[in-house]
């Protein structure tokens, strides 16, 4: 996509120089383009280049039966695949009236969890990647390498699963699907733990990642930051509590907070996060319960006339779907409120006044898909 | 003496000649390149570069450079004080104190101005 | 009132064991009851109404979700208001829904949330096909590049935006994708060239 | 057969010789210095690294090499030809050619001079050189910038780097690198247990001058893309590659042989030690001996022809190479190049495990570790080393207690440093 | 062996091209190089000095003058520095205020 | 001829030349390389002069320091600009001539010089080992300028940053 750059290359002092940071560069996380407005090299200020992976999906779920568009959100948030399937299958479910049964909803909440712990482990990776430390991805994949086989093992796919269907589950748990998953948390914390040992009391590590990119709790709200963002602000608010979805309101878990909203908290938050994860899905695998996976909701679906928004909170944050029914098979707007998008405009915020080797930090602890900000 | 110094020069040569020899050797072996589309733009992420990549940079590193060409030659005065040390002793040390001392002076001054951070 | 708040789900069914019901066959629950919008009124509402009585339209409960209009013309203030009196202080999300063929084409959406109540509230604006609409940036930061997608999207402007430009598509391109008579199948060789000023692959 | 013999016998072709063994034995070190590393670097992260080519991967760094040499050759568009070609040159010329002045063992180095420290400084800071001139010949931003980070890093090491070095020089009297290794043989230690404070310095030091995490910053991938080299590709770059590595075997080479005794066996004045001088000996005839015995149970049959050909080949060479090794010259030169080599390699493994586990310090706080802690401390280790043997020498004390004593007060400074940057 | 008035001569070159540089360029960076040329000219003499009469002295001054040049480089170059940030050229016919 | 005439000789021919192209580049890099070949034949004519300390402090001073520092001036000010002006001022042909009469003296001067210049060098070892005689000759004879050139670094050092500093 041949943007012409719009901030023309303006006079600058003599120690301005401008940077353009992507769309192929190796931390980005994708296809952001971020150009940057440097002193020496210290950031005066930043614009974020972004539509580079736009595929018109909001369009495209207006042509698509509300079936047949379920896919389609898998690639919004391509290493979230699951968690996007949820939020989608929940607002149609919303929008009908329906509801889950609720073994598919334990289902849907183990899954869910599994792949918020497998979106972390990414992020972590990549972050310490970013940051320079290049064992920890190894580590991490290893991981998520357990819970893509567990999806793969249920419905086929590992990346872009389509692992949900609307009314609940298509599948039912495989043989052996409990003992997988309870294989995988027997062994998952010591693992954690070996991440952080090998980050959290770094001096580098720290150094790196402390007092860098703070973001004050206020701040926080007013852009519109959500999940480990606002989390890592101070600000105490998960969806899965607020609005309790799936099966959450039946599993304990704390809501890990940080105190000064700088990357090292974010980066404890998702920690933390991935602990409690893993105690829900301890929590969920010894209660699913028996019975349909399925609500009766017919095979052509044509939700009454009406609106609805369903949030979930996905790994990256609040992940809406605002669906407008006209009453036919087709939605007929179809909204997706894309966490990573809203995180990013946090960026410039948050960079300025750093220096470009924080760029990178700031932006890997924002933990953005490109594909979903770009949709 | 200088025709120690012989191989040096022979071993430098034969280190300058290995990129060049072999970068011509590789240019009989690999296929011809083809300046096609934009391969031969500058890397700038995926992006036509806009101005002059030869522009300006900070100071910062300029005040770096400084202070090493500096301190480079303070090392050079301490090399034969360091060799010759056994025979001037007690008299080799004070005199270098001095030395140091002054610049010493100079570093806490650079530290009090600030020169020394980077940001 | 957006009533899903309840902490405690009550009408929620108690986990079964796993393993006591495995005898009986599952069966599929029964078809689900189609939702139907029906009129709300509540304090907030109401406060909303005494105060900016006729730029609130109407207010409706649709799946337990509220929905308030708000008419353009003191959408700001009501906006406002809400921010600092209500304390709906987090946009969650701002988009539009084109109603093509409408005599006021557009509906302006706003989710709010408030995280002092736990409360969302859907503010719907209508909006003509060149009615400006006021920009909330001022009030939630988070309005800038949602407004600035949904300018890109829709075609909608913002008055006081402070940098309005296309988001997603690139600068040069022509129409509002996610209007309903902007047409996609008609993406040719020439459409392309067009619009993104290069030679299609296809 | 005597025209020969005469003309291996002129000085000049004696040298030569010497330089050519130096060079190709170093090419190949650096190259398997690679594989090594990626080999360790896999372990340390759960994978297994290269194994396609060749038994374990071991001839990947030759496949490495051959796909390098057939890559397309690209100068970005307003480059400077000239000295875009000239910088991988220069880069190459700096950490090979100080080779030329490290002894690998008694009887073998290229050449010994009386001021060989200083050359050996004079000739790797031409590196800086290159790397400047690449930046700025490729015309690009990342380029650019990383080559004055780059620039920056190696000039401020170089600095607490001298001091170090001039620490040792302080106990050894002499510049000349042979003449240092002598001087550690007669005081009976090695120089790092003098002066801990400047090896650690030098060691730092080291890591930094390489570019080496985590102090890799000039050429952070995920910042500046791939630093002053950015623009470089195929065979330019690798060059640059090469010389990278080349350089960390060069610091390691230099920390070795002022600090660890270079090509001195450990406790070298121990005589009932004296049997270690067989230690190459043992190692080759070890290896050969496994060879042969993997030999004879290896798995008959065609599709194992070529490893079972290999592993005898290997097995035999090893051998001969144990029985060569006797000849009383060549047992001297081994052994030196022996120990010398197993201390380059410590160190060379202490490089890649440290790249396997730490982030990456920031630009700035870089800057400050440099500048705040490592040079006012190697300045300070210096004058107190030099008090240190003034007191030996004027007041009759235990050099080793004064040293010691010197190296107790460094650390004190150190410790209020530390505190001073926190 | 070299006669001394050889390297005298080849000094006395370089010499000559650094004032030429010195005198003709506009650039103030080049007339900086030119006058590094000049200082090695010197150097030259100085050490082929020493080498004839057998001393070390002339070493001495010479290491002093490389002193004065690095102390020379780097004030020059930051005046130059100072200077290019306040009128954005480098050219030595511009420096024509006492006073900026 | 022996091979150190030869290399003397090869290696004036190169400093002379490369100095010429020092003032004669329009670009300052390249100005620059040039003075780094000038340079190191420079330092490889003091090794030949058994100057080898010497050598040593030409490369690490001046090559790696003071052109290090050239370098990244040049690539702080905007070269561009510098390359595409004239290269020369005004005031060449006087400049021309001047330097013409200067290298006339030069002559005079060295070919008056000449009988002294024709008696015998000193011994070959005489400055030899160099460090040492060097270490000795500056920590005793030359104290003075010894402890003064540290005054002069610490004036530099001090004029430099509060040059660059300023705002």
């Amino acid at each position: 996509m041949g943007q012409t750059p719009s901030v023309s290359t303006t006079i600058l002092g003599a120690d301005e120089v401008i940077l353009n940071m992507g769309p192929q560069h190796p931390s980005t996380h994708g296809v952001l383009r971020v150009k940057l407005k440097l002193d020496g090299e210290k950031v005066i200020s930043s614009e974020c280049i972004i539509g580079y992976l736009h595929r018109g999906v909001e369009k495209i779920g207006e042509t698509r039966t509300y079936a047949q568009f379920a896919p389609y959100v898998d690639r919004t948030d391509y290493v979230a695949a699951v968690s996007n399937g949820l939020g989608y299958c929940e607002a149609v479910e919303k929008l009908l009236g329906a509801e889950a049964p609720p073994r598919a909803r334990w289902v849907r909440t183990i899954l869910t969890e599994l792949q918020r712990i497998a979106s972390h482990l990414l992020w972590l990776g990549t972050h310490a990647l970013d940051i320079g430390a290049m064992t920890p991805v190894f580590y991490c994949f290893r991981e998520r390498e357990e819970i893509l086989k567990i999806f793969e093992k249920y419905c086929g796919a590992r990346l872009t699963t389509h692992a949900f269907r609307i009314g609940g589950l298509l599948y039912e748990t495989y043989d052996g699907f409990e003992e997988d998953v309870k294989k995988f948390c027997h062994d998952f914390l010591s693992r954690v733990d070996e991440y952080e040992e090998l980050l959290t009391e770094n001096r580098i590590w720290i150094q790196r990642t402390r007092g860098v990119g703070i973001l004050t709790a206020d701040d926080a709200i007013a852009m519109g930051a959500s999940g480990p963002v606002l989390r890592g602000s101070g600000v105490k608010w998960d969806i899965r509590r607020a609005f309790p979805y799936a099966a959450y309101d039946q599993f304990e878990f704390d809501i890990p907070v940080g105190e000064n909203g700088d990357t090292y908290d974010r980066y404890l938050v998702r920690m933390q996060e991935m602990r409690q994860s893993h105690r829900i899905v301890l929590q969920a695998i010894d209660s699913i319960p028996s019975g349909p996976i399925a609500a009766r909701i017919g095979k052509v679906l044509k939700p009454p006339p009406g609106e609805v928004y369903h949030s979930i909170e996905a790994p990256k944050g609040e992940l809406g779907y605002y669906i407008v029914s006209d009453g036919s098979t087709q939605p007929y707007r179809l909204r997706i409120r894309p966490p990573s998008f809203v995180n990013l405009q946090v960026l410039d915020q948050m960079i300025r006044g750093l220096l470009i080797a924080d760029v990178v930090a700031v932006i890997g602890t924002l933990d953005i898909v490109l594909g979903e900000v770009d949709r | 003496m200088p025709e120690n110094y012989v191989p040096i020069l022979m071993f430098g040569v034969i280190a300058f000649l290995f990129p060049v020899v072999t970068l011509w050797f590789a240019s009989l072996l690999r296929p011809d390149s083809r300046d096609v589309g934009f391969r031969r733009k500058p890397y700038e992420c995926g992006v036509p570069p806009e101005g002059d990549a030869r522009g300006r940079f900070g100071v910062r590193f300029y005040i770096i450079a400084i202070l090493f060409v500096i301190f480079d030659v303070e090392t050079i005065f301490l090399f034969p004080w360091a060799v010759q040390y056994k025979a001037l002793g007690l008299f080799g040390l004070v005199e270098m104190l001095v030395f140091l001392g002054i610049l010493i002076v100079g570093y806490i001054w650079l530290y009090k101005k600030g020169a020394l951070e980077w940001v | 009132m957006a009533d899903e708040q309840q902490k405690k789900p009550e009408q929620k069914p108690a986990p079964t064991p796993a393993g006591e019901q495995k005898a009986a066959p599952p069966k599929p629950p029964a078809r689900p009851v189609p939702p139907k919008p029906e009129p709300l009124d509540n304090e907030l509402i109401r406060r909303l109404r005494a105060r900016f009585s006729e730029a609130i339209g109407e207010a409706t409960l649709d799946r337990k979700q509220a929905i308030v209009v708000v008419q353009p013309s003191r959408f700001l203030d009501v906006c406002d208001y809400l921010r600092t009196e209500e304390k709906f202080d987090f946009l969650t999300d701002l988009t539009a829904v084109d109603w093509y063929g409408r005599e006021k084409r557009f509906d302006l959406i706003l989710n709010l949330y408030s995280f002092s109540h736990n409360q969302r509230l859907r503010l719907k604006v209508p909006l003509g096909e060149d009615t400006h609409c006021p920009s909330v940036t001022g009030l939630w930061g988070t309005a800038n590049w949602l407004e600035r997608e949904c300018f890109d999207m829709f075609g909608i402007v913002f008055d006081g935006h402070p940098d309005l430009r296309r988001i997603l598509l690139p600068d040069g391109w022509k129409g509002h994708p996610l209007r309903k008579d902007y047409d996609i199948l008609q993406q040719d060789v020439a459409w392309v060239k067009e619009n993104l000023g290069i030679e299609s692959g296809q | 057969m005597t025209t020969l013999l005469e003309i291996l016998d002129q000085p000049l072709v004696l040298a030569l010789i010497r330089v050519l063994i130096v060079f190709t034995a170093l090419s190949l070190i650096v190259a398997y210095l690679v594989y090594a590393e990626r080999k360790i670097l896999a372990h340390i992260q759960v994978r297994l690294g290269p194994m396609r080519v060749g038994p374990h991967g071991l001839l990947q760094p030759i496949a490495d090499g051959l796909k390098l040499l057939l890559k397309e050759d690209i100068i970005p568009e307003g480059a400077d030809r000239a000295v875009f070609w000239l910088a991988p040159a220069i880069t190459v010329l700096a950490s090979f050619t100080a080779f030329s002045l490290i002894p690998f063992a008694d009887n073998f180095y290229v050449t010994d001079v009386n001021v060989g420290l200083l050359f050996v400084i004079a000739i790797s800071s031409l590196g800086v050189l290159g790397i400047i001139l690449g930046g700025w010949a490729s015309n690009s931003h990342y380029p650019l910038l990383g080559a004055l980070r780059s620039t920056a890093q190696l000039v401020s090491y170089e600095v607490a780097l001298s001091f170090a070095l001039i620490s040792a020089i302080l106990l050894a009297g002499t510049l000349s690198m042979n003449g240092i290794v002598k001087a550690q043989l007669q005081q009976g230690v090695w120089f790092a247990f003098m002066q801990p404070v400047a090896f650690f310095i030098l060691f730092v030091a080291a890591i930094a001058e390489t570019n080496r995490n985590p102090f890799d910053l000039p050429e952070a991938e995920s910042e500046l893309v791939a630093g002053f080299h950015t623009e470089y590709s195929g065979f330019r770059f690798s060059l640059f590659f090469l010389a990278e590595y080349a350089a960390m075997v060069l610091v390691s080479s230099i920390a070795v042989t002022l600090f660890l005794g270079g090509w001195l066996r450990p406790f070298p004045n121990v005589e009932w030690l004296g049997f270690l001088r067989f230690a190459p000996v043992v190692v080759f005839g070890a290896a050969g001996t496994w060879c042969f015995l993997r030999f004879f149970r290896f798995p008959t049959g065609r599709e194992w022809f070529w490893q079972r050909l290999m592993l005898f080949a290997l097995g035999a060479g090893a051998a001969a190479a144990a029985l060569g090794l006797l000849y009383p010259p060549v047992l001297v030169a081994s052994q030196g190049a022996f120990w010398f080599l197993a201390k380059v390699f410590l160190f060379l493994y202490a490089f890649i495990w440290f790249r396997g586990t730490f982030p990456r310090y920031r630009f700035d706080q870089l800057m400050r570790l440099g500048w705040h802690f490592m040079i006012p401390l190697a300045i300070v280790n210096v004058i107190f080393c030099g008090v240190g043997l003034v007191l030996s020498w004027e007041l009759g004390w235990n050099r080793s207690l004064s040293l010691l004593l010197a190296s107790g007060a460094t650390l004190l400074v150190a410790a209020w440093l530390a505190r001073e940057r926190s | 062996m070299v006669p001394t008035w050889h390297y005298l001569a080849l000094a006395a070159a370089l010499f000559t091209v650094g004032v030429i540089g010195v005198l003709t360029r506009r650039n103030i960076i080049i007339i900086f190089m030119s006058l590094e040329l000049i200082l090695n000219a010197v150097n030259i003499n100085l050490i082929a000095f020493a080498r004839h009469w057998g001393s070390v002295d002339g070493h001495i001054f010479a290491i002093f003058i490389i002193t004065v040049a690095a102390a020379e480089a780097a004030v020059g170059l930051g005046i130059l520095i100072a200077f290019f940030r306040n009128r954005d050229t480098v050219n030595a016919d511009e420096i024509d205020l006492l006073k900026w | 001829m022996t091979f150190y005439e030869v290399t003397f000789y090869v290696l004036a021919v190169v400093a002379l030349l490369s100095a010429i192209l020092v003032i004669t580049c329009r670009n300052p890099v390249h100005s620059a390389i040039f003075l780094v070949l000038t340079l190191l034949s420079v330092a490889l004519i003091f090794l030949q002069l058994q100057a080898e300390f010497m050598a040593a402090v030409q490369i690490i001073v001046y090559i790696g320091g003071i052109m290090v520092l050239f370098l990244f001036v040049i690539m702080l000010v905007n070269l561009d600009v510098a390359v595409r002006q004239a290269p020369y001022n005004r005031q060449r042909w006087i400049a021309g001539f001047a330097a013409l009469v200067l290298l006339a003296e030069f002559t005079l001067f060295i070919y008056q010089g000449r009988d002294w210049a024709k008696l015998p060098p000193a011994a070959a070892e005489a400055v030899q080992p160099n460090t040492e005689l060097i270490g000795r000759a500056l920590f005793q004879n030359y104290i003075l300028p010894f402890e003064v050139a540290s005054l002069l670094l610490l004036v530099a050092m001090v004029g430099a940053v509060l040059m660059a500093k300023q705002r």
